[in-house]
């Protein structure tokens, strides 16, 4: 799986590639960590997440607790219909903002 | 009447791999096989044999319906080819379509039958016809003397007739059935309260909010807090773990459904989800969420279950005699009874019980032996959970005996045992075999049956 | 427990009498432990001659001459499993058992037999001891109840 | 095994009866040898009194349909048993053979196509 970040004024932009499944998701944990200390405002590409396990997913939640506990919060970007699936299955689509492009998500963000 | 029902692939492979590994006739709707509506139906027209002419044979099927005794019908099996017409079919299964009027189901539908309906053909003289056709299937007859192939006739009163051909359609007709019809089919289980029907040995926490209409299979556990319905099929052999919600869903037989999961328009079945709105599916590979489930089940809480209600009636009806006789019995001087140690299990566990001395003094000691009031005083073992209603034979704690049971694993004794009631010599091999083979073996039905034979065998043989 | 033990100067029709025995004393000891009334005896013991038929001709026809070497055959049952366990074993070479389906749209007129054992009991296993081949067949009964 | 040939419209048929294993091949592939050098092309074998078949009895039945095929003939079964029927279902065979409850039904199947 691909990790990669990018940072502006609004938020940072973390891109998923491939599987977070395995050893990724405390991977991620430790980006997502290291991410929330400068800016809390992340967005989550997860357009090229071909799959997802509870790990992975847990490591989303926790982050968004982080953040929200700092005002931020974490915006996902189109996950496909597996993820999607699954995470209306865990409950977790309920406490995700999610949209269908970055733009969207950095707009939403600019705008509160 | 007769009735032929041609089951081929292309009107089932598409159920392939939904639930179990079964054929996919027997895939469920209220958990009852799809096979199984259409049996129900020729019965209920006044079928009195029927044949399932395969073109992919398969166990499941026959395992399942057997020679059709549940039904009241003769089931037979026969085979077919893929591209064998109906007439063809007809032919090579001559014994079914000459000497009574006939009725082929050809294909997979869903007739939306009421069983308290009467149906009738009424053809106009002697003929053959349909009486439903479409791409996913027909319904025709022939009269006894078929020759002329006369109009389509149709069943009075009419009949809805569904063809599935998607899980999608699947999901519509078991929703409809729940919703509202299901007075109109025998649905396995028992009517719980307003439109919910529990399978046996279900097990709902405490805490377990259930909203009809719901159907739930036999041997599934609703754990915690776990929500489930409206409009939810549970399938036999589920766990519903704690916190978890199901609405407006199918839970497939064989499922492990993950705490709090929440699963709303979907199709369950081990680890495969469908989304119900737009077909769309995945597969869960995190068994923590949702897993395929063998099928076992906590075997151990149910079988002491049984001992204990066993037990319990019996120490009702025993109680008064037991009191009369001992009391008589201990006037008289009659009552013979030997303290000795017996082992409990194979890894050496012994416990002091007193048993009946091996000779009969009296009359009042055969009474007590024929009632079977000598086990009385042992019942309360089965409430300790140290002895088994009906077990293995007690066996003393000598050296022989502990080496007898070393190298038998599964020996636990009962009260009533296996060579007792097959009226066996408990020094003889046969008895062996069957303490063995039944401890191997164990099922309810069988140990209710060695209850009954115990008991009866002491009442005849000790008068 | 060992029920059975006889062994048979390989020609067909010898190959024949021993299924036809093992089929007599799994159906006599099913009767003594009373399980004859579960459904489908007839079908297990069927099931139970087929495979031990095939695994007899199959011994006899890779001998290299008729009537030389005996062929052995035993059926133990394990009562903690309620498990038959059929063995067959001959002295001739080494055979190829492998588990490949037959091509059945080809065909075939023969190489059924294995796929037969196979499917039919439920476990089959093949071993070479002492210059000997030993096919072992495993067929549990398995009860209509809970 | 018994084998008793009789002829219905032009159409050999064989009745076996006994055990169809593998002593019996030779006996069933002899009998049909002959059939065929008479020139016949088109077979029913009714199976009703056979209580076990093996492997070469399959494989001797499936070798019989491959010479009459090739001769643009068939051979059509009749009067499976339960057990017969689901050796037949094991091998796929019936897949391969048309199956009839009938020997009679079998013979004017013939005749239909």
């Amino acid at each position: 799986m691909e990790i990669n970040c990018v940072s502006n004024d609004t938020a940072a932009i973390i891109t998923l590639c491939g599987r977070l499944a395995g050893r990724y998701p405390s991977i991620l944990k430790k980006k997502l960590g290291e991410q929330l200390r400068h800016n809390s405002r992340i967005i989550i590409d997860m357009s090229q997440v071909s799959f997802i396990d509870s790990t992975g997913l847990g490591v989303l939640v926790g982050a968004l607790k982080k953040a929200i506990s700092r005002e931020g919060d974490i915006r996902l970007v189109s996950p496909t219909e597996e993820v999607r699936m699954l995470m209306e299955l865990t409950r977790v689509d309920r406490v995700f903002l999610v949209y269908s492009s970055q733009q969207l998500a950095l707009k939403s963000y600019s705008e509160n | 009447m007769n009735s032929l029902i041609i089951i081929r692939e292309k009107h089932y492979s598409w159920l392939r791999g939904l639930g179990s590994a079964d054929h996919p006739a027997m895939v469920t709707i209220c958990n009852k096989p799809i096979l199984e509506y259409m049996v129900d139906f020729i019965v209920l027209v006044g079928g009195k044999k029927i044949r399932l002419v395969f073109e992919e044979p398969d166990g499941s099927v026959e395992a399942y319906f057997g020679n059709g005794e549940r039904w009241g019908v003769e089931i037979e099996y026969g085979n077919a080819q893929a591209d064998d017409t109906i007439a063809r079919v007809v032919e090579k299964n001559s014994s079914f379509g000459e000497q009574a009027p006939l009725i082929v189901i050809d294909g997979l539908l869903f007739i939306h039958y009421d069983k308290n309906a009467r149906y009738e053909i009424n053809p106009e003289g002697p003929g053959t016809g349909f009486l439903y056709n479409s791409e996913s299937g027909s319904i025709s007859y022939s009269t006894a003397d078929a020759a002329e192939r006369s109009t389509l006739v149709e069943f009075t009163p009419n009949l809805q007739i569904s063809t599935p051909r998607k899980i999608v359609n699947l999901f519509r007709i078991t929703m409809q059935v729940l919703r509202e019809e299901q007075h109109r089919y025998v649905i396995p289980g028992y009517g719980a309260d307003k439109g919910v029907i529990l399978g046996r040995n279900v097990e709902i926490g405490k805490e377990v909010k259930i909203h009809g209409p719901v159907v739930v299979g036999s041997n599934v556990r609703l754990l915690g807090s776990a929500v489930i319905g409206p409009n939810v099929v549970i399938g036999n052999n589920v766990i519903v773990d704690d916190g978890a919600e199901v609405r407006e869903s199918l839970v497939m037989a064989d499922t492990y459904i993950g705490r709090r999961l929440y699963i709303s328009a979907k199709m369950v079945a081990g680890s495969k989800v469908v989304s119900v709105s737009n077909n769309a599916s995945i597969e869960v590979s995190d068994e923590f969420l949702l897993s395929p489930l063998k099928r076992s089940l906590p075997i151990n809480i149910v079988r002491y279950l049984f001992n204990v209600c066993g037990a319990f009636l019996l120490a009702l009806l025993q109680l008064i005699p037991f009191c009369i006789f001992f009391t008589l019995g201990w006037l008289k001087g009659d009552l013979r009874f030997n303290k000795s140690r017996f082992l409990l299990s194979s890894d050496g566990q012994t416990k002091i019980f007193r048993t009946p001395s091996g000779f009969r003094t009296g009359a009042i000691d055969r009474i007590i032996r024929s009632l079977s009031l000598d086990r009385f005083a042992l019942l309360k073992e089965v409430f300790a959970g140290k002895l088994q209603l009906v077990g293995n034979r007690l066996i003393p704690d000598t050296a022989e005996g502990r080496e007898f049971v070393k190298d038998f694993s599964g020996y636990s004794p009962g009260i009533f045992n296996y060579t007792e009631a097959d009226r066996l010599d408990p020094g003889a091999a046969e008895s062996e075999i069957a303490e063995r083979f039944y401890s191997a073996n164990r099922g309810f039905l069988t140990e209710s049956k060695s209850l009954m034979k115990a008991l009866m065998n002491n009442l005849l043989y000790n008068t | 427990m060992r029920i059975l033990e006889l062994s048979f100067i390989p020609t067909l029709d010898n190959a024949q009498w021993a299924t036809i025995a093992v089929r007599q004393i799994v159906e006599t000891l099913m009767k003594t432990v009373k399980v004859a009334g579960i459904e489908g005896m007839d079908k297990f013991l069927s099931e139970i001659e087929l495979a031990t038929g095939e695994a007899c001709v199959n011994s006899v026809k890779h001998g290299p001459e008729q009537g030389i070497d005996k062929i052995q055959v035993s059926v133990v049952f394990k009562e903690k499993y309620s498990n038959f366990i059929v063995t067959v074993s001959d002295g001739n070479k080494r055979y190829d058992f492998s588990d490949r389906e037959p091509d059945f749209d080809a065909l075939p007129e023969s190489g059924y037999g294995i796929y037969i054992m196979r499917n039919l009991m439920d476990k089959v296993s093949y071993q070479r001891e002492k210059g000997r081949n030993l096919v072992i067949m495993e067929k549990e009964i398995k009860q209509g109840e809970e | 095994m018994k084998i008793r040939i009789d002829e219905m419209n032009g159409i050999r048929t064989l009745a076996l009866a006994g055990r169809f294993d593998a002593s019996a091949t030779g006996g069933f592939k002899d009998t049909f040898k002959g059939l065929l050098q008479e020139g016949a092309a088109n077979y029913v074998v009714d199976l009703q009194k056979v209580d076990y078949i093996d492997s070469g009895g399959l494989g001797s039945l499936v070798s019989a349909l491959r010479q009459t095929r090739s001769i643009d003939g068939d051979i059509r079964i009749s009067g499976l048993s339960g057990k017969v029927r689901s050796v037949f279902e094991l091998t796929r065979l019936h897949r391969i053979f048309e199956i009839f409850d009938d020997e009679l039904q079998a013979v004017k199947s013939y005749r239909t196509n």
